[in-house]
C-alpha cells in the first residue's frame, strides 16, 4: 500500500474490537467526546449501538408512507380513468366505475411503490451504492464483514486531532489502533 | 483493500439519469414511430395512371360521386370502372400518353390495378354510405383531396382516431347537400345547430367489427 | 383459373369468376372472351382476407416484439403494409352496387320436394340461401340440405371438364363426339341408346326427354336413384289408376299416425310438413289446443322423437300392424268396403293391444281431422292401405290429397334399372347416357352394376364428381350445379318456378335438359332456350311475364290437376292388401336389417359436403360416421358395446360396421344408414363411415329379415358432439303433459325458478332502443339441425375434422342438445334443445376477460370482438351455458380458393387463438341500421332483422326480434306463461328464452312407451 | 433475560451446536460458493438443463401451433397450464412467509433458512408467470393485459380476475426480489472481503453497493428490512387470494366458493413449506451444512406443515359439506363427482398425499427422520398438484349442461411444459446454490450466543427487532 511515488495524507483513524461488548463501550466514549463524522462498523446489527452512537430514529417510515399513499392514489385514478372515464364500456351489466373490482389492485400497487420507498429510501439515506470509501484503505477492515468490530473516526472531523483522538481511542482498549491513508494524486 | 475507484461513486447518479433518458427515449420513439400517425399517414404510393385529384376535382370541379358514384349507396367507395374515365376521355385528350393505360384496359377489356390507399383492418367495418347519411364530409377522413396530384393518406385511419369523432362528431358535422364540398365551413348558427345535433357513433365492438 | 397463392392474385382470380357471374345471371347471352378478367372493386373475400391480415398483422407483431427491434426506419418499413391491389370493373354491369348483395329468386329440387329459395349474392356471388316466403313449400324456411348445398356448388373437387376415358379432355371435342354418335343411333332409330336418369320435376326435362322419345323412339329411358319415393307413387297409380302425388296438410291434423315415416326428416317435402305439424303443435296459451303424433318405427327418428307415443316394431311388421288397426277401424265402423274384408285377420302378436285399440278410437274420434301417413320404406300396399283408410276416414279434402305429377311417365325405379342391366348383360346396350346419380356406389348389389357399366362400349356419365360411377365410364362430363344454370322445378303441389343460374358454371357443365336437347337434335339447346319455350308452352308469354316469373320465384298460376275427388280404387286395394298377405312376426334371436336414408347425407349425395359431415346426426350425436344401431337390451344380449365393430351377413353377403347403441331401437332391428363409406366422394367424403349398400338387393332394398350379427373383436372410435345423454333431474328442456300444463300453465317456472334478486349494484338501462332478444320453442323444435347449418353458412364457422370432433373442439356457434328422458333405455322419450349464447344481461363471461374482447352493446349484445381477444378461454369457462369456441388449432388456414367464395364477406373469418360464438347475426342488425340511417330513420324496424337461425327454422320455433317493440313476434311469444330462462337461478338474465315443451299424450294410454 | 434467551426460545437444546461462532458462519456458509461444485450439484445442474431444454421445445411448439398441442378443449379450456401456474405460485409462497412473518414472529430459527426460502420463492414465481404467458392463444397479444396507451385507446378491463393475477403476481415478484437482494447485501460484503482473486473481488463488490457495515446504515437498514416484511405479510397472503380469486368470482360449481381464499393460503403455505423442506434435505447432504440448518430446523418446518395439511385437509371437507348442505344441485354433483366421477383416482390422489400423509408427523419418531420427511415433503408436492388439478379440471369438465361435459387428456406438450418447468427452477436454484451464499450469514451471526452486547439494557430491548417492533408500534 504505502507507495514512495505517490503522495499520502490520512483520511481515518479505525479502531478495532474483537467483542461487542468492548465496542459499545468504545462507541459511548466517543459519543461522549462529542465526535460527529464518525462511525462504527460491525458485521450484524448491534443492539443498543444506536443509543451507544446517539443515533436519532430512522426517518424511513415517512418515505415509504408518501410512496404508498401515491400506489393507491395512481391505482384509483388510473382505473377509474380508464374504465370509467376514458372508455367506459359495459361489462357484464355492471357500471363500468364500479370500485369494488378496484381494490386488489389499489391494493397491490400500495405495496409495490411502498416497497420501492423502503428499499430505494434505504438506499438513498445510506449514500449507497458508494463504492469506493476511505475506510476500504485498511487492509485489516476486511475483518468488518466477518468477526471483528470497527470504530472510525474521519480526519474531517472538527474536533478530529491526531494525538488526542489516538489517545481516546486507546482508552477504549482497542485490539488494533491504525490511521488509514489515502493517495492523492 | 479498495477495489473501485472513487469516481464510481458518482455511479448512482450516472445510472439514474441514464435510465431516465433511456426510458425516455424509448418510450418516446415507441410511441411516435409505431403509431398510425406516423406509420400510415402519409403513404401515396404511385398510380399506374397518374391520376390527379387536383386537377379533376379541384380545377375541373367534378364532384366526387361523379366517379365514386356508388358512395351513398353502399359500404364502398367504388373506384371507378374504366367506363367512367373513357365516358370522357373518349372525346377529351383520347390520344394522351398518359391514358394509355386507360385505354388498354378499355380495349382489351383488362381492370387498371390501382394501388389501394386508404386502408382500414379487415375485421373492421367501415361503411361510406352511413357516414355520409350522418353527414360526415369526405374531407373528414380523405383530406384535401382536391389539392393532391398523387392521393395521399391524410388521417391515420386508427381505431382511436374513429373514436375522437364517434364520440362527438360535432365538429365533422355538415348539410348533407356539402358532403362533398372541400372548403365548407360552418357559419355560426349552423355549428350552433349542429352543436345540438342527436348523432354519434357506436362505440359498443360490434357497431364495426363483426 | 390460376391457383396463385398470394392473397391478391387469389382475391383476383376469384374476382373474376364472381364478376362473370353477375354478369350471367342478369344478362342471357354472355361471351366469357370479352368479360375475361374483370373484376370489381369490393373486398369480395374480405372475411378471409380478414384472416389473413389478421395472421399476418399478428405474426408481424410477433416478430416486432420476440425479435430484437432494429433501427426505428427498419421497424417502420415492417409496419408499412404490403401493397395491395384494387381492381375495378372496366365497364360495370347494370344494376351490381358493389358492396350491396342482390338477391335473386330460384328453387332448388331436394329429395322428392321442390323448394323454392332466395339467395343472397355479393357482386354476383351466391353466399347463402334462404326459402322464398312466397313459395308455399318453403314459406321463408330451409332445410339442411338446401343450406347446405351452397357449399357443394363451390366444393373445389367437383368434376372440372370432360374427361375421356379418365385423360382431361374438352367440350369441343365431347361435343364432336357426342353429336356424330347421336347421328349414327338416329339411323337406327336409337336403337342401343339408353339413358340412366334421375326422378324429375322439371316440366323442361319431362319436355326434352318427351322429344328424345319422339325423335329417337327405339331408345330407352331408366329412371333410379336409391331411396326412392316410389311405392307411395306405385300406391297411388294403383288406387287411383293414374300416377299422383300423395298431399299431405299436417295443419289441419289433430291425430296424426306416422307408419315407418319421417315425415319431419329424411321424407320429401320435410320442410313444408315441420312447418305445417308445427301450427297444428304450437301452443298460444293452455287454453288452447295441439295435434297428438303416434309414430311406429322400427328406429329413432327424427319424426319418431318428436311423437307423443311411440311403438318400436320392425319395419317389416308395419303392414300387420297397419292391417290390425285397420281391421279395429272397421269394427268401430269406418267403412272401409273390400278392404274392410282383405284386412281381417291381421295378426297382433308383439303389438300392445291398446296400440290397436286406443290409437284407433282415437283416430276415429278425429275423423276427417286425422292422418295416417306410410314412409317410403314401406310396401305399395301399405301406402294403398292408408289411402283407403284416410278416405274411410273423411281426411280426403281435409288432411289429404292428390296431385297429378309433373312426370307422368316416369319409370318404377328399381324395375327400370333391372331392365337396364339385363339390356347391357345382353350386349343390346350401345351407348348408355347417365345424367346425374351414382348407381355403380348405390345400385342394389345383386345388379352388379360396376361390371354391366364396364361392359358398355360407350357411357357417358353426366356427372358433379368423378365419383364412382363417373370415372368407370368412358366420358365423364360436367353436371351444372342447380345453382349455376338455368332450369324449372315444379313442386308436388304444381307451384312452378324457374330456375336462374346465381353464378356461371365454374367449371362449365351441362344440365340434363340440354343433354336430352342435344340428343333430340334441338338446334337451340341451350338451358336458357329451353326454359323460356317450357315458360312460353305454359301459357306464360312476354318479357314481362317471364321477368314477373324470374321476379317472384313461382308461377301465379298452379300447373297438374288436384285429384281429390277420384275414387279409389277398392278392388286394386284390397287384392294388393292380400297378396302382401300376414307377415309372420321375427323368430326370436333373428334380426331384420332396416337400410335407412342417413339423416345428413341422405342416399350419401351429400357425403363430400364438410357441414353436413361434421353436423352431429339429430339423433345418435355422431358426426363423420354412420354406425349400425342396435337396441340397448339387444346389445346386451349380444354382448356388443359402443364401437364395436360387427360383421352382418345375410345368405352370401356381408359388410363389417361400427355397432352403436341408440335407445328407442325396435328389439330385432339392426339400423344401417345408407350413403357411407364412399371411395370416390372427394377427399371430405372418402372413407367416411361404412358402406351398407353391398348388404342391399333388388328383392329387398328397404329392409331383409333373416339377417346375422357377428361381433369381431375390432373397436373403431365415433366422434361425438353430446356424450352424456341425460339431463340428470335438472331442469333444462323442461317439458310437462298438456295435462299438467293446464293445471299449471307456467309450470317451467317452478322448474326453474327465476331468483329475480337484484344486483348490488344499478342495472343497465335497456327500457329504450332496439334491444334484441330470442326465444326458443321447444315444443314446435323438431332438432332436424337446418339453423346449425344455416348458422353455420351465416357465419363462416369453420369445420374441424373428425379427430378435433373427438376431442371436444367442433366449432358449431348453434348446437342442438338431444337428452333422453326416462329410465328404460329402449324407451326413452327425447328432448331437444338448441342452444347458442343466450347474450346474457349480466354475462359472466364478460367480466373476466382481462383485455375487454368481449362486452355489452346498447342493445343488449354480448358482443364478442375477434380482434382484440387475445385467447386467455376464461371467459369460455365461466360460461354456464358452454357456447363459446375457441380456435384451438389455425382451423382456416387451408380454404379452397373456391370455397372463400362462399364466406359471407361481412363476418371476420378467425384467426387461431381467439374466442368466437353467436352473435345474434350482427352483421345482419348493424347492416339494418345502417340500412335505416341511409334512409333516414333513426330506428331499426323489428321486421328489418332475422337472425339466419329463426330464418332457416321450418317449424318457427326460434323467433328473434326487437323486444322493446310490443308487436314483434319475440316480444309477444314473450308473454307465454311457458317462457323460462335456462339456468335462471344464475341470475345470468338471458336474452334468449325457451318455451317449455308439452306432450299430448292419449289419456287412453296409460303409458307414453310401448 | 439473558442474551442467549433467543436461542433457548425453542426447545431446550440450543438451536446451533456450541462451536459455532461468528468465523465459523461465514467459513461454512461462504465456502461452498468458493469451492468447487460437488458431484452431486452437477448431478442436479445436468438433469435440470435437460428438462429446461424440453421446456424449450414444448413451448416453441406450443406457440407455432396454437394452444390446440394441449389436450385443452371444451368444456376443459384450463387444464394442466392453470394447474402449474397455481401449483408453482403456491410453493412460491413458503420464502416471503418465512422471511417475512416469522421475522415478525421472531422467530429466531428462521435465519439459516430464510435466504433460499427466499430464493425459492423467486424461481418458483418465475415458474409460475411462464403459464399465464403461454396459455393465451396469442401470446403476441399479451401486451393488451397491461394498461399501455394505445391507438385503439383501448384500456385493459380492470374487473377482471385475471388482471388482478397480473398485477398481484407481478407485484409479488418485484417485492419478493427486493427483499432477497436487501438481505444478501451484507453477504455480499462478506464474499468481497474475503474474495482472493480481483475479479470475484469486483463482482461481489459491485452487487455489496459498497457496503461497509456501518451502523448508521444499518439502522436504516433495518428499519427498511422490518418495513419490507410488514408490507409482504399482506402481500403474501393477498396474492394467493387473488389467484384463488380466478376461480371463486366465476359462476362454475366447484369454482364459486367463499371458502377459496384462506383455502388457497393455507395451501399455498402448506406445499411451499414441503419444497423448502424437499430442498434443505438435500443441500444440507450435499454440503454437509447440518450444523447450521439443525434437525431442530427440519422438525419445526415438518411442525407447519402438519398443521397447514390439517387445515387443508378442513377445507377440503368444509367445501365437501357446505356442497351438500347448500343443496344446490350443481355445486352437490360437482364435488360427488370429484370423489366418484370419472378423475376419482385424482381425489383421492390428494386426499392421500395431502390430508394423510402429514399426519405422520404427530411423531417425533417420524417428524425427526430424514428418509421419511424427505418422502413426505414430495408426497405433498404431488398431492398439492393434484389438488389444483381437481379444482380445475374436475370442476369444468362436468359442469351445468350435461350436453357439454367432456374430458381431458394431457398430450406430450403438457408434460413437456411440466416437466420443463421443474427444469427451469432447479436449474436456477442450483446457480444460486453455486454463487450465492444460501444462508443469510449476518443474521445467524446475530443471533448467535453472546453475539449481542451483554450489559445494555437487553431487559427492554432484548434484541433489536423488538426494539425495532417497539418502536414501530
Amino acid at each position: 500500500m504505502t507507495d514512495v511515488a505517490t503522495k499520502k495524507r490520512p483520511v481515518v483513524m479505525l479502531a478495532e474490537f474483537e467483542t461487542p461488548d468492548a465496542i459499545v463501550h468504545a462507541a459511548e466514549k466517543v459519543r461522549d467526546a462529542g465526535y460527529e463524522k464518525w462511525d462504527v462498523h460491525t458485521p450484524y446489527p448491534l443492539h443498543g449501538m444506536d443509543a451507544a452512537m446517539g443515533l436519532k430514529d430512522s426517518r424511513l417510515g415517512w418515505i415509504v408512507l408518501a410512496c404508498g399513499l401515491t400506489g393507491v392514489t395512481a391505482a384509483i385514478t388510473m382505473i377509474q380513468w380508464m374504465n370509467g372515464i376514458d372508455y367506459p364500456l359495459v361489462i357484464g351489466g355492471k357500471p363500468p366505475n364500479a370500485i369494488p373490482s378496484m381494490v386488489p389492485i389499489m391494493f397491490e400497487l400500495t405495496v409495490l411503490l411502498s416497497a420501492f420507498g423502503s428499499v430505494f429510501g434505504m438506499l438513498g439515506l445510506n449514500e449507497l451504492p458508494k463504492h469506493h470509501h476511505p475506510v476500504f484503505y485498511s487492509e485489516r477492515f476486511s475483518a468488518a464483514s466477518n468477526n471483528r468490530f470497527f470504530i472510525s473516526i474521519e480526519v474531517e472531523d472538527k474536533k478530529f486531532d491526531a494525538s488526542k483522538t489516538k489517545e481516546l481511542l486507546e482508552s477504549t482498549h482497542p485490539s488494533h489502533l491504525e490511521l488509514v491513508e489515502e493517495e492523492v494524486a | 483493500m479498495q477495489i473501485f475507484p472513487r469516481s464510481l461513486n458518482y455511479l448512482p447518479l450516472v445510472a439514474a439519469v441514464g435510465v431516465a433518458l433511456l426510458g425516455g427515449g424509448v418510450t418516446f420513439g415507441i410511441w411516435y414511430y409505431f403509431s398510425p400517425k406516423n406509420t400510415q399517414t402519409g403513404y401515396a404510393p404511385e398510380q399506374p395512371v397518374p391520376y390527379s385529384h387536383k386537377l379533376h376535382a379541384g380545377e375541373l370541379g367534378i364532384d366526387c360521386r361523379y366517379c365514386h358514384a356508388n358512395i351513398e349507396r353502399s359500404q364502398e367507395a367504388m373506384i371507378p370502372p374504366t367506363q367512367a374515365c373513357m365516358g370522357c376521355h373518349a372525346i377529351v385528350k383520347k390520344d394522351s400518353p398518359k391514358l394509355a393505360a386507360i385505354r388498354g384496359s378499355w380495349a382489351g377489356g383488362t381492370p387498371v390495378e390501382w394501388v389501394r390507399v386508404h386502408r382500414v383492418a379487415d375485421y373492421a367495418y367501415f361503411d361510406h354510405s352511413v357516414h355520409l347519411a350522418a353527414g360526415v364530409g369526405c374531407v373528414s377522413c380523405h383530406g384535401r383531396v382536391d389539392q393532391m396530384d398523387v392521393v395521399r393518406q391524410d388521417q391515420p385511419l386508427s381505431m382511436g382516431w374513429c373514436l375522437e369523432c364517434h364520440r362527438d362528431p360535432t365538429p365533422n358535422l355538415r348539410p348533407k347537400d356539402q358532403i362533398t364540398n372541400m372548403t365548407w365551413t360552418p357559419t355560426a348558427e349552423q355549428a350552433a345547430q349542429f352543436a345540438q345535433a342527436t348523432v354519434k357513433g357506436p362505440e359498443h365492438c360490434s357497431g364495426c367489427h363483426r | 383459373m390460376s391457383s396463385e397463392e398470394n392473397t391478391t392474385g387469389m382475391t383476383r382470380t376469384t374476382r373474376t369468376t364472381t364478376d362473370r357471374v353477375a354478369w350471367r345471371s342478369l344478362e342471357e347471352k354472355v361471351d366469357p372472351s370479352r368479360l375475361k378478367d374483370e373484376a370489381c372493386g369490393s373486398d369480395v373475400v374480405k372475411q378471409h382476407v380478414g384472416a389473413e391480415e389478421l395472421f399476418q398483422l399478428n405474426r408481424r407483431k410477433f416478430l416486432t416484439l420476440s425479435g430484437a427491434i432494429g433501427t426505428l426506419a427498419s421497424v417502420e418499413g415492417c409496419i408499412r403494409r404490403p401493397v395491395e391491389n384494387i381492381l375495378p370493373y372496366t365497364d360495370m354491369p347494370e344494376y351490381v352496387n358493389p358492396g350491396v348483395p342482390s338477391h335473386y329468386a330460384t328453387a332448388v329440387s331436394e329429395g322428392g320436394e321442390v323448394l323454392g329459395i332466395v339467395s343472397t349474392s355479393y357482386e354476383g356471388r351466391p353466399t347463402k340461401l334462404e326459402g322464398n316466403p312466397e313459395h308455399p313449400t318453403s314459406r321463408g324456411a330451409t332445410s339442411m340440405w338446401v343450406q347446405s348445398s351452397i357449399l357443394d356448388l363451390y366444393d373445389h373437387e367437383r368434376l372440372r371438364g370432360p374427361r375421356q376415358n379418365g385423360a382431361p379432355s374438352d367440350f369441343a371435342s365431347f361435343d364432336k363426339f357426342f353429336s356424330e354418335k347421336i347421328a349414327t343411333l338416329k339411323q337406327k332409330g336409337g336403337a342401343g341408346l339408353y339413358i340412366l336418369t334421375q326422378p324429375t320435376f322439371s316440366p323442361t326435362y319431362v319436355r326434352t326427354r318427351q322429344l328424345v322419345v319422339d325423335r329417337l323412339p327405339s331408345s330407352r329411358i331408366a329412371v333410379y336413384t336409391p331411396v326412392p319415393n316410389s311405392n307411395a307413387r306405385e300406391a297411388a297409380r294403383l288406387a287411383l289408376g293414374v300416377p299422383a302425388h300423395a298431399i299431405y296438410d299436417y295443419s289441419r291434423a289433430k291425430v296424426v299416425l306416422a307408419l315407418d315415416s319421417d315425415f319431419l326428416g329424411t321424407d320429401p317435402g320435410s320442410t313444408l310438413s315441420s312447418r305445417q305439424f308445427a301450427n297444428a303443435r304450437e301452443m298460444e296459451s293452455a287454453a288452447g289446443s295441439m295435434n297428438r303424433l303416434y309414430s311406429v318405427e322400427p328406429t329413432l327418428s327424427v319424426t319418431g322423437s318428436n311423437a307423443d307415443h311411440r311403438l318400436r316394431l320392425p319395419a317389416q311388421d308395419i303392414a300387420r300392424y297397419a292391417r290390425a288397426l285397420a281391421a279395429e277401424l272397421t269394427s268401430l265402423g269406418v267403412e272401409l268396403g273390400q278392404v274392410g274384408s282383405s284386412v281381417k285377420g291381421a295378426q297382433t302378436e308383439g303389438i300392445p293391444e291398446q296400440w290397436i285399440k286406443s290409437v284407433a278410437r282415437d283416430l276415429y274420434k278425429n275423423r276427417g281431422q286425422c292422418l295416417i301417413v306410410a314412409g317410403p320404406r314401406q310396401p305399395v300396399a301399405v301406402h294403398a292401405l292408408t289411402y283407403a283408410l284416410n278416405r274411410a276416414l273423411g281426411n280426403s279434402g281435409k288432411t289429404v290429397t292428390f296431385t297429378e305429377p309433373v312426370d307422368a311417365q316416369e319409370p318404377e325405379n328399381f324395375d327400370s334399372l333391372k331392365t337396364l342391366v339385363s339390356m347391357i348383360n345382353a350386349g343390346r346396350v350401345d351407348t348408355l347416357v347417365i345424367l346425374g346419380g351414382n348407381p355403380v356406389y348405390d345400385a342394389p348389389a345383386d345388379l352388379n352394376f360396376a361390371e354391366a357399366l364396364k361392359k358398355v362400349p360407350t357411357s357417358i356419365t353426366f356427372s358433379a364428381y368423378s365419383d364412382e360411377t363417373a370415372s368407370l365410364s368412358t366420358w365423364q362430363i360436367p353436371r351444372a350445379h342447380e345453382l349455376e344454370s338455368w332450369g324449372d322445378q315444379q313442386s308436388t303441389r304444381g307451384d312452378y318456378s324457374v330456375q336462374q343460374p346465381l353464378i356461371a358454371p365454374l367449371w362449365g357443365g351441362r344440365t340434363d335438359a340440354e343433354v336430352l336437347a342435344q340428343i333430340a337434335g334441338e338446334p337451340n339447346w341451350r338451358a336458357y332456350d329451353l326454359v323460356k319455350t317450357t315458360v312460353e308452352t305454359r301459357g306464360i308469354k312476354g318479357e314481362v311475364a317471364w321477368r314477373k316469373l324470374l321476379h317472384k320465384g313461382i308461377s301465379d298460376t298452379r300447373f297438374g290437376a288436384v285429384l281429390g275427388s277420384t275414387p279409389l280404387r277398392d278392388a286394386e286395394i284390397a287384392a294388393a292388401v292380400q297378396r302382401l298377405g300376414s307377415v309372420a312376426p321375427l323368430p326370436a334371436n333373428t334380426f331384420e336389417a332396416v337400410f335407412t336414408v342417413d339423416n345428413k347425407i341422405l342416399d350419401g349425395r351429400y357425403a363430400n359436403n364438410s357441414w353436413l359431415q361434421e353436423l352431429p346426426d339429430p339423433i345418435t350425436r355422431i358426426t363423420w360416421d354412420n354406425a349400425a344401431l342396435f337396441s340397448p337390451t339387444t346389445a346386451k344380449q349380444l354382448e356388443i358395446k359402443n364401437g364395436d365393430m360387427v360383421r352382418i351377413k345375410h345368405g352370401d353377403r356381408a359388410i363389417d360396421i361400427v355397432a352403436w347403441l341408440q335407445p328407442g331401437t325396435a328389439a330385432q332391428s339392426i339400423i344401417l344408414p345408407l350413403g357411407w363409406g364412399r371411395k370416390q366422394a372427394g377427399t371430405v367424403g372418402n372413407n367416411k363411415g361404412f358402406n351398407v349398400y353391398p348388404l342391399r338387393t333388388l328383392a329387398a332394398p328397404h329392409f331383409i329379415s333373416g339377417v346375422t350379427v357377428e361381433k369381431l373383436n375390432k373397436k373403431y372410435a365415433l366422434a361425438q358432439t353430446q356424450e352424456h345423454d341425460s339431463m340428470e333431474g335438472r331442469p333444462l328442456a323442461i317439458d310437462a303433459t298438456l295435462a299438467e300444463y293446464k293445471n299449471t300453465p307456467n309450470f317451467p317456472e317452478y322448474k326453474s325458478p327465476d331468483p329475480h334478486q337484484t344486483p348490488l349494484w344499478r342495472m343497465q338501462d335497456y327500457s329504450t332502443g332496439e334491444q334484441w332478444g330470442m326465444n326458443i320453442d321447444l315444443n314446435t323444435c323438431t332438432g332436424c339441425g337446418a339453423c346449425a347449418i344455416a348458422c353455420q353458412a351465416e357465419n363462416n364457422v369453420p369445420v374441424v375434422g373428425k379427430t378435433e370432433v373427438a376431442r371436444g373442439r367442433e366449432m358449431h356457434w348453434l348446437r342442438i342438445d338431444r337428452y333422453y328422458i326416462g329410465d328404460d333405455a329402449d324407451e326413452p322419450e327425447v328432448a331437444f334443445q338448441p342452444v347458442a349464447c343466450v347474450h346474457c344481461e349480466t354475462a359472466p363471461c364478460e367480466n373476466v376477460c382481462p383485455v375487454a374482447a368481449t362486452s355489452h352493446s346498447p342493445s343488449g349484445l354480448n358482443d364478442q370482438a375477434y380482434n382484440r381477444c387475445i385467447g386467455t378461454r376464461y371467459c369460455m369457462n365461466n360460461c354456464p351455458y358452454k357456447v363459446r369456441r375457441f380456435n384451438f388449432l389455425n382451423y382456416n388456414q387451408e380454404i379452397p380458393e373456391t370455397v372463400q367464395m362462399q364466406k359471407n364477406p361481412n363476418v371476420t373469418v378467425r384467426f387461431r387463438g381467439v374466442i368466437e360464438k353467436c352473435t345474434y347475426c350482427v352483421q345482419r342488425i348493424e347492416g339494418a341500421r345502417i340500412n335505416a340511417r341511409r334512409q333516414g330513420r333513426t330506428e331499426v324496424r323489428d321486421s328489418d332483422v332475422d337472425a339466419a337461425c329463426s330464418q332457416a327454422c321450418a317449424s318457427g320455433s326460434i323467433t328473434f326480434g326487437n323486444l322493446n317493440d310490443p308487436n314483434s313476434k319475440v316480444a309477444r311469444k314473450r308473454k307465454s306463461d311457458r317462457s323460462y330462462a335456462l339456468l335462471s337461478e344464475i341470475g345470468t338474465r338471458p336474452r334468449t328464452r325457451f318455451l317449455g315443451k308439452i306432450r299430448n299424450p292419449n289419456p287412453e294410454m296409460n303409458t307414453v312407451k310401448s | 433475560m439473558s442474551a442467549d434467551a433467543p436461542i433457548k426460545e425453542i426447545g431446550e437444546t440450543p438451536l446451533v451446536p456450541a462451536h459455532v461462532d461468528h468465523a465459523f458462519i461465514s467459513n461454512e456458509v461462504s465456502r461452498v460458493t468458493e469451492q468447487r461444485a460437488p458431484i452431486g450439484w452437477w448431478l442436479v445442474f445436468g438433469t435440470a438443463l435437460i428438462a429446461l431444454g424440453a421446456l424449450g421445445l414444448s413451448v416453441g411448439w406450443l406457440v407455432w401451433n396454437g394452444i390446440g398441442s394441449w389436450g385443452n378443449n371444451s368444456p376443459v379450456a384450463w387444464a394442466w397450464d392453470i394447474t402449474n401456474f397455481v401449483w408453482w405460485i403456491g410453493i412460491g409462497h413458503a420464502g416471503t412467509l418465512i422471511s417475512a412473518v416469522l421475522f415478525l414472529f421472531r422467530q429466531k430459527w428462521r435465519t439459516s433458512i430464510n435466504r433460499f426460502s427466499e430464493a425459492m420463492t423467486i424461481f418458483a414465481v418465475i415458474c409460475a408467470l411462464l403459464y399465464p404467458t403461454i396459455h393465451v392463444g396469442r401470446i403476441w397479444l399479451l401486451y393488451w393485459c397491461f394498461p399501455i396507451p394505445n391507438q385503439m385507446s383501448m384500456w385493459p378491463n380492470f374487473k377482471s380476475p385475471l388482471l388482478w393475477d397480473v398485477f398481484a403476481v407481478s407485484t409479488y415478484f418485484t417485492v419478493s426480489l427486493l427483499f432477497w437482494y436487501v438481505g444478501l447485501l451484507p453477504d455480499f460484503a462478506t464474499l468481497r472481503d474475503r474474495a482472493k482473486d480481483v475479479l470475484r473481488k469486483r463482482l461481489y463488490g459491485a452487487f455489496a453497493l459498497g457496503w461497509r457495515g456501518s451502523n448508521r446504515h444499518w439502522r436504516n437498514y433495518e428499519r427498511a428490512y422490518l418495513i419490507l416484511a410488514a408490507l409482504s405479510t399482506p402481500l403474501v397472503l393477498s396474492v394467493h387470494s387473488v389467484v384463488s380469486f380466478d376461480f371463486a368470482t366465476s359462476v362454475m360449481p366447484g369454482w364459486h366458493t367463499t371458502i377459496f381464499p384462506p383455502y388457497f393460503v393455507a395451501g399455498a403455505v402448506f406445499s411451499g413449506f414441503a419444497m423448502v423442506s424437499t430442498l434443505m434435505i438435500l443441500c444440507r447432504q450435499v454440503y454437509g451444512l447440518k450444523d447450521i440448518m439443525t434437525m431442530k430446523h427440519l422438525e419445526m418446518m415438518n411442525k407447519i406443515m402438519l398443521v397447514t395439511g390439517s387445515l387443508v385437509g378442513y377445507a377440503y371437507s368444509m367445501e365437501f359439506f357446505i356442497a351438500w348442505y347448500s343443496g344446490n344441485e350443481y355445486e352437490r354433483y360437482c364435488f360427488i363427482n370429484r370423489a366418484t366421477g370419472p378423475y376419482w383416482w385424482a381425489y383421492w390422489t390428494m386426499i392421500t398425499c395431502n390430508v394423510v400423509s402429514p399426519q405422520f408427523f404427530w411423531f417425533k419418531r417420524f417428524r425427526t427422520s430424514i428418509p421419511v420427511m424427505f418422502a413426505l415433503s414430495i408426497t405433498i408436492n404431488i398431492g398439492m398438484w393434484f389438488e389444483r388439478f381437481v379444482i380445475i379440471v374436475t370442476s369444468l369438465h362436468r359442469d351445468y349442461l350435461p350436453s357439454s361435459w367432456g374430458s381431458f387428456s394431457p398430450t406430450i406438450i403438457d408434460i413437456g411444459c411440466y416437466v420443463g418447468s421443474i427444469g427451469l427452477f432447479f436449474t436456477l436454484f442450483s446457480l444460486f446454490l453455486r454463487w450465492i451464499p444460501m444462508v443469510a450469514m449476518f443474521e445467524v451471526k446475530a443471533a448467535l450466543p453472546g453475539a449481542q452486547p451483554s450489559h445494555h439494557g437487553a431487559h427492554e430491548e432484548h434484541d433489536s427487532h423488538a426494539a425495532l417492533a417497539v418502536k414501530e408500534a
